[in-house]
């Protein structure tokens, strides 16, 4: 009953935030105590096991809903997130509809880690991206219309493949509960996999369907990118592993090439993804590029299919909703301050946000990878689980998009923190309370979890031993696995020591010293006091020159294709009302000819 | 307890009386509709508990029935009239908000439920006949009503089609007469196996053509686009609820309880099948909403006489449940549709998709009771819609039409890409912000508190779809229970 | 062209598989009296008491679909006046009747209306019942709309004798209801067959639809002639 | 030649022709006319199916005898209501043509293109 | 049925056949409606001849009569020939 009385409560703060819309003061109070009364109500009532058969006879099917361990993590991550963005968006002027539908978002991601049976599964799927969507077309942007739009296109495709994939199961399996499909015959049980990952990789925005993620991201409200990225991209990760491990455990044994094929896609989304991301002059499209890449490292490690390379991809979905909504957070918060998102119109904001500046700072070291941060464990166990399995390109290629994800990140930071501060901002004071107190909310995870990833890893393992036999050896700080050992703590104080140190010695020896705008050689051009000479727009314009042609080639030309061929069939199907009611009369009597003339021989 | 009848006896009672009443005073037409309705809807409830197994038989002209006609009240025949009378209720109400019409106005009005609510419960055949053509007339006379371009030319072709549409009904009811010798519905059931094989095809194409019409299967609905397009907003919704509702209704009846599920229904498979890839496709091209209205309601027409087939190729009581499931989401989801596209064009009949751009945002109200509808039929979560698309899709796999559960999910995409274009248009921009009156906006929003709370809660309404099917399914029953055993 | 040639084609084609088919199922003539008809024709006079079966049939028997086919005319009636309620008059002359045309239709006039209610009141006895003689009488007033110079029924009372007779109608079907439990029973006294009051409701059902067509057909006249 | 080729062939020539003017006639009214026809047609077939060779009206004027050579009587009165629905129709088709006249200009069916496509 | 009510019964119906032909081709509507008005006299006796008297009046009266009045109404009102 525990899982009803949570989407309960949910709900109600929805219904509620939007009867109180007008008063803001009380609905955010309302829409507070509803966030976290059901963050409270999750962590201390909902245990794993518990299974609630809620038999409503529509179809004699029952929605037979139950809790794994998995979900409780993904739910945990989700209500956390909403958290975040919950207090951070009390700042923009939002209005009671707003909120309902977020909520209403929240209620449906919850629903599906609750759901057990494949139509209740689609139900809260639906209800989350709708409500999703409708937010996206509240945003602000003008093209919102346009990104929201392909939201709902991509969305509804997944979920229509995914309703595909269940009907096709019940008709060969005769139950509508999520059980296991591999004692199937024929390749009937490599479509239903095939369409019941569809909407997962839409979601978590793998490659051929990542289409819609930059709009998505890019044009609804800032805060709620945070909890549409960080949150509801798990629930595609939550998928995947319900697709590959409850609906299709002996995958490793039936269709090994699948799963390579999974996994280069991963890959492939990581590097494209990355390429894209450092392209980017908007702050925000570069974070959701970013997103999608980071979110490709998660389909390797399912792609790789051992026990600690799922470990890993748990674990970095984790560290992606931790550090991706932090720089969501930060550029909310300079977004909140600057009213813009142009990399070129912001410089030298260090003096003015440092605290954003040090969020930033730590997010993109998490998103590189490097030790202290969460960043670190999950692409550490990911590479060993690569080598593990001896594929050295896909290493190759996974390496590679990690060095993307270093360039995007320091443009980043240089763009908005470095450089020399513009003439507008000089009065401009840190981010507000809200977005200051997400920033440090989520520092904490992003160490304590970087130096002992044990906390974490214990409920995954107990999540993954279950389905995959266990090689990985690890306690609170530090793990063990065939090819190597580590210490995080070890390593993580390492490199702050090496890192404290460099910055003294260029502190003390540095030969930089500072020049003023007029002390330079601007080839006979005169530059005046306030023309920012900050080196924050070309930022890779030479790596743009280099990779530019293949990339304008996007999947969007296949997409226009489609729709040509089937605006060629509606113009046909168009063609037949051509308004004549003679011509119409003509059509009943030919139709009765032809009908008579097909059953004839009967007459 | 009050015989059925009086529903038709009293409709016309007043519709008679309607000049009367005028001569009394102008103000009292528009009431009488409203108080017709109301009158009807208290009949058939304190009927409800009446009907036990099989169909109720009221006689006429005080014989049994072969000799006189009768009406014949199953569970499935209430059920339709009952929507019949509860829409008609809701729209007379509308009609109220509206400043004075022409007297007559309310008469067709009054007419053409009559019309409906005679077909759904007649047992006779060519009574049937006789009601279908009441039903004919007062539409495109409501439809032409509009005395623009468009409403005069929609009903032009309407008369035109219906009429050809009908007359060969007609045939088709001679054509039983002569090789049965009655023309009683549960009699011509009863004596279905002493007709030759090729008089009972025959009979079942001149039926398939003549309800094929009233229920826009692929080459017959040719009318149905101009016809929805070219009327008022109103006439538009008791087009899409009332009118296609009934025919639903009859082909049902027809094709199912006389011709017990065999003759036709494989050729309407097929055809159903085309009607709705057309229409749908069709949609897509629409720059004009109310035509992607049309188009996408003569769409879900086609699905609802391919449940029909389906049922008749693999009968069970699920699948026919569907069918009356889609029916109710239909007549409520697009019912709410016009009235609500009406109000947010602000009655300028111009419905280009650029002119709504923003309208959404700009009468906010409008916009979520055009968005509740669009979001029902499409099928989303919270509304009703959902459950009759997934009763839908598990009633095509239950007949293991794997292929046809692909194509119609392709289709779903194509229509969501239209519908999707049309809520995205009118939530962007600025648009033009209309006065609407409090009776309007309330009569939507009951239309639109039905599909949610359904759509929250459907049990009660799957309860009542079961009996409703499971009564049309047991065709014996309702023969047994009309002829007693003669 | 040659769309006009395959649409002939198209519908010869349909006439001979009618043809075709009717010619073998149902041959001309050759159809014995069976099921309903029968009965009709057996005990017609008994239950009904009306020596033309056709009109028991028309009136009682299948009374219902009178009163449908009742509304179908008022449904006209009202659908042509809201048509044609906003259409422009534009006056052109009429052309001046002679003084023969007159005279002759002054006088022809109430002879037809005579001759229409001969026949609805005899029309449970002899051929045609309420619709042809409403009809004539519709006539009879069309002649007089061509021939006289200013001869126009006032649409007031036009349109309150036809709604008048529906009530009337509806009434004599609640009757039935009312005193023997089923719509449109015949409730009043056969009386002996051949009479003019014989048949029990039949002649009054007739003489309401005799009124109640013969005004709305001169309605529907009148509006035409106006719009 | 027996008596059916002539009703039933003229009948159903009627509806044929009928429904021919109806697709090809290009005046409004034409197309009227040629439903008109066709109904004609129809109820001309509907009653000569309940002509019964040797039978005589069902009409007994000289009560006492009852004779039960009589044609059937059941079609008869469905033509009648169908006659009566025809011309129904055919009232409120042309007061649209009238409309349809006055709001057009024209009454040349080709030109009712408004709604199409 | 005796021969001489066939034989005229055959008249008739290529009087019919004439009046249909008239109405298709005739440009001058007021032909047409009088060939309508034709067929439905025919009608009418055909009626007779098969034993239908009732039907006949009706169709006579409702047939020729009103419909032929309306048609010229309605005529009247638009124009007499077929503008194409």
């Amino acid at each position: 009953m525990a899982m009803f009385l949570l989407l309960l409560i949910i709900g109600l703060t929805g219904l509620l935030a939007f009867i109180l819309g007008p008063i803001k003061v009380l609905r955010n109070i309302i829409s507070l105590i509803g966030a976290i009364g059901g963050l409270l109500y999750f962590v201390f009532k909902i245990r794993p096991g518990q299974a609630y058969a809620l038999n409503i006879k529509i179809y004699n099917v029952h929605f037979g809903t139950g809790m794994s361990a998995l979900s409780i993590f993904f739910g945990i991550i989700l209500l956390g997130l909403f958290l975040i963005f919950l207090i951070a968006s009390f700042h923009e002027d939002n209005d009671g509809a707003y909120y309902m539908f977020s909520f209403f978002s929240l209620l449906g991601a919850l629903g599906v880690l609750f759901a057990k049976d494949l139509i209740s599964f689609f139900f809260f799927f639906e209800t989350m991206s709708l409500f999703s969507f409708l937010i996206v077309l509240k945003g602000n942007g003008e093209t919102s219309h346009r990104s929201a739009f392909k939201y709902v296109m991509w969305s509804a495709f997944g979920a229509y493949a995914f309703l595909l994939g269940t009907f096709l199961k019940v008709n060969y399996t005769h139950s509508v509960m999520i059980t296991d499909i591999s004692y199937l015959g024929g390749n009937i049980k490599l479509w239903i996999l095939i369409l019941l990952l569809t909407p997962f990789m839409v979601k978590t925005a793998l490659m051929p369907f990542h289409l819609w993620a930059p709009g998505a991201y890019t044009d609804s409200k800032d805060t709620y990118t945070v909890f549409l990225s960080g949150g509801l991209s798990k629930i595609g990760v939550f998928g995947y592993f319900i697709a590959l491990f409850n609906v299709f455990s002996q995958i490793a044994v039936l269709y090994p090439w699948l799963l390579k094929v999974f996994a280069y896609i991963g890959a492939i989304t990581a590097s494209l993804a990355g390429i894209y991301a450092f392209m980017q002059d908007d702050a925000k499209k570069l974070l959701a590029y970013s997103s999608i890449s980071q979110l490709g490292y998660v389909a390797v490690g399912f792609g790789v299919y051992s026990h600690f390379s799922v470990v890993a991809a748990l674990f970095h979905a984790l560290g992606h909703a931790v550090f991706e909504s932090l720089l969501f957070l930060v550029v909310a918060g300079v977004y909140y301050r600057t009213k813009t998102h142009d990399l070129r119109k912001m410089g030298g904001l260090i003096k003015k946000m440092p605290l954003s500046f040090i969020g930033l700072l730590f997010g993109i070291i998490a998103t590189s990878g490097i030790p202290p941060t969460i960043g670190f464990p999950s692409k550490w166990l990911l590479y060993e689980a690569i080598i593990l399995k001896n594929d050295l390109f896909l290493v190759s290629l996974v390496f590679f998009a990690s060095i993307t994800a270093f360039l995007y990140s320091y443009k980043l930071i240089h763009s908005i923190f470095l450089g020399k501060l513009h003439k507008e901002h000089e009065h401009i004071k840190e981010a507000p309370f809200g977005y200051g107190f997400g920033i440090v909310v989520l520092l904490i995870p992003l160490f304590v979890l970087g130096t002992n990833p044990g906390i974490v890893v214990k409920p995954i393992d107990y999540i993954v031993r279950f389905y995959l036999k266990p090689d990985l050896a690890y306690n609170l700080t530090n793990m063990t696995t065939p090819l190597g050992h580590v210490n995080f703590p070890a390593i993580g104080i390492t490199m702050t020591l090496l890192f404290t140190l460099s910055f003294i010695i260029y502190l003390i020896f540095g030969k930089s010293y500072r020049a003023a705008q007029e002390d330079n050689y601007t080839a006979t051009e005169w530059i005046d006091k306030d023309f920012g000479l900050h080196y924050g727009g070309e930022f890779y314009g030479f790596m743009r020159k280099a990779f530019g042609k293949p990339l304008t080639w996007s999947f969007e030309k296949i997409l226009n294709a489609c729709l040509k061929v089937v605006s060629f069939l509606g113009e046909i199907a168009r063609g037949f009302y051509m308004g004549d009611a003679r011509v119409y009369l003509f059509y009943i009597i030919l139709f009765f000819a032809i009908i008579v003339y097909i059953m004839g021989g009967k007459l | 307890m009050v015989s059925p009848i009086l529903v038709i006896a009293l409709t016309l009672f007043l519709a008679f009386s309607i000049p009367l009443l005028h001569m009394l005073s102008k103000k009292l037409p528009p009431f009488v509709p409203p108080l017709a309705t109301l009158i009807n809807l208290w009949i058939l409830i304190t009927n409800i508990k009446h009907v036990g197994e099989g169909a109720m038989l009221i006689t006429t002209a005080g014989l049994k029935p072969p000799i006189a006609i009768n009406l014949a009240i199953d569970k499935f025949s209430l059920l339709f009239a009952i929507l019949i009378q509860v829409i008609g209720f809701l729209l007379s109400i509308y009609y109220l908000s509206q400043e004075r019409k022409d007297m007559r106005f309310y008469m067709l009005f009054l007419l053409n439920i009559l019309g409906a609510s005679g077909i759904v419960m007649t047992g006779d055949l060519f009574n049937s006949f006789v009601f279908l053509e009441i039903l004919e007339i007062s539409s495109f006379g409501l439809v032409a009503s509009g005395k623009d371009k468009k409403a005069l030319e929609g009903g032009f072709k309407y008369m035109m089609i219906g009429a050809i549409g009908s007359s060969l009904y007609l045939l088709g009811i001679i054509v039983l007469y002569l090789s049965t010798g009655t023309l009683n519905m549960a009699h011509i059931a009863k004596l279905m196996p002493s007709i030759p094989d090729s008089v009972k095809l025959f009979s079942s194409i001149l039926f398939l053509i003549g309800i094929g019409v009233e229920v826009e299967l692929f080459p017959l609905n040719a009318w149905a686009p101009d016809a929805y397009q070219g009327a008022m907003d109103e006439i538009s919704t008791q087009l899409s609820s009332i009118i296609s509702k009934t025919g639903i209704y009859l082909a049902a009846r027809i094709f199912l309880t006389i011709y017990g599920g065999l003759y036709a229904t494989n050729i309407i498979f097929y055809l159903a099948i085309t009607t709705f890839i057309v229409a749908e496709l069709a949609a897509l091209m629409q720059k004009n909403v109310k035509r992607m209205l049309a188009y996408s309601s003569v769409g879900q027409m086609g699905l609802l006489m391919l449940i029909l087939s389906v049922f008749a190729k693999r009968g069970d009581v699920f699948v026919l449940t569907t069918a009356i499931l889609l029916a109710l989401n239909h007549a409520f989801g697009k019912g709410l549709l016009f009235l609500s596209l009406g109000s947010l064009t602000g009655n300028t009949r111009n419905y280009d998709i650029e002119d709504l751009k923003g309208a959404g945002r700009a009468n906010p109200v409008l916009g979520f009771l055009f968005a509740t509808g669009v979001l029902s039929i499409i099928g989303m979560p919270i509304f009703f819609g959902f459950w009759s698309k997934i009763s839908l899709l598990i009633s095509i796999m239950k007949a293991n039409l794997m292929y046809l559960l692909a194509l119609l999910l392709l289709v779903f995409l194509v229509e969501l890409y239209y519908y999707a274009n049309v809520i995205v248009n009118l939530f962007k921009g600025e648009g033009k912000k209309y006065r609407i009156g409090v009776i309007p906006v309330s009569v939507m929003l009951l239309f639109a508190l039905s599909l949610i709370v359904f759509g929250l809660w459907p049990h009660p309404v799957f309860k009542i779809a079961q009996n409703a099917a499971a009564s049309l399914m047991e065709r014996s029953m309702y023969i047994s229970s009309i002829l007693g055993g003669m | 062209m040659i769309r006009r040639l395959i649409a002939l084609l198209v519908s010869l084609y349909l006439g001979y598989i009618l043809y075709s088919f009717v010619y073998v199922h149902f041959p001309f003539g050759e159809r014995p009296l069976r099921g309903v008809a029968a009965h009709y024709v057996e005990n017609g006079i008994k239950e009904e008491g009306a020596t033309n079966i056709v009109t028991s049939i028309v009136t009682l028997y299948r009374g219902f679909d009178t009163l449908g086919e009742v509304t179908v005319l008022f449904l006209a009636a009202t659908g042509l006046g809201l048509i044609l309620a906003g259409m422009k008059r534009e006056e052109e002359e009429k052309p001046e009747p002679t003084l023969i045309m007159e005279t002759v239709t002054k006088h022809l006039f109430p002879l037809v209306l005579l001759f229409g209610s001969y026949i609805f009141i005899h029309g449970h006895l002899t051929p045609g019942g309420g619709f042809p003689a409403g009809v004539v009488i519709a006539t009879g007033y069309f002649m007089m709309f061509i021939a006289q110079r200013s001869f126009t029924p006032s649409e007031y009372l036009l349109s309150a004798t036809e709604s008048f007779a529906g009530t009337l109608y509806v009434i004599v079907g609640l009757l039935g209801l009312a005193l023997a439990f089923s719509f449109l029973d015949n409730v009043m006294p056969l009386g002996i067959p051949n009479r003019v009051f014989s048949a029990g409701i039949i002649p009054v059902i007739y003489i309401i639809i005799g009124f109640k067509v013969g005004s709305e057909m001169t309605g529907i006249l009148l509006h035409l002639k106006e719009a | 030649m027996d008596a059916g080729l002539i009703f039933y062939g003229s009948a159903i020539f009627l509806m044929v022709m009928g429904v021919f003017i109806a697709i090809t006639g290009r005046h409004l009214i034409k197309i009227l006319l040629g439903i008109d026809v066709f109904d004609t047609g129809l109820n001309l077939l509907i009653v000569s199916f309940g002509y019964i060779n040797g039978g005589t009206a069902p009409i007994f004027s000289k009560y006492p005898n009852i004779f039960k050579n009589v044609v059937d009587p059941v079609p008869q009165a469905l033509v009648l209501t169908a006659i009566v629905i025809g011309v129904a129709e055919m009232a409120m088709g042309l007061a649209i043509v009238m409309q349809i006249k006055e709001k057009f200009g024209t009454c040349n069916i080709a030109k009712l293109k408004e709604l199409k496509w | 049925m005796n021969s001489l009510i066939l034989f005229m019964a055959l008249g008739l119906s290529v009087v019919l056949i004439v009046g249909t032909i008239i109405i298709y081709l005739s440009k001058d509507l007021l032909v047409a409606i009088l060939g309508s008005a034709v067929i439905s006299l025919i009608a009418s006796i055909f009626f007779l001849i098969l034993q239908a008297p009732d039907v006949a009046i009706t169709e006579a009266a409702i047939g020729a009569g009103l419909t032929t009045g309306i048609l010229l109404y309605a005529m009247k009102k638009t124009g007499r020939y077929e503008d194409d």
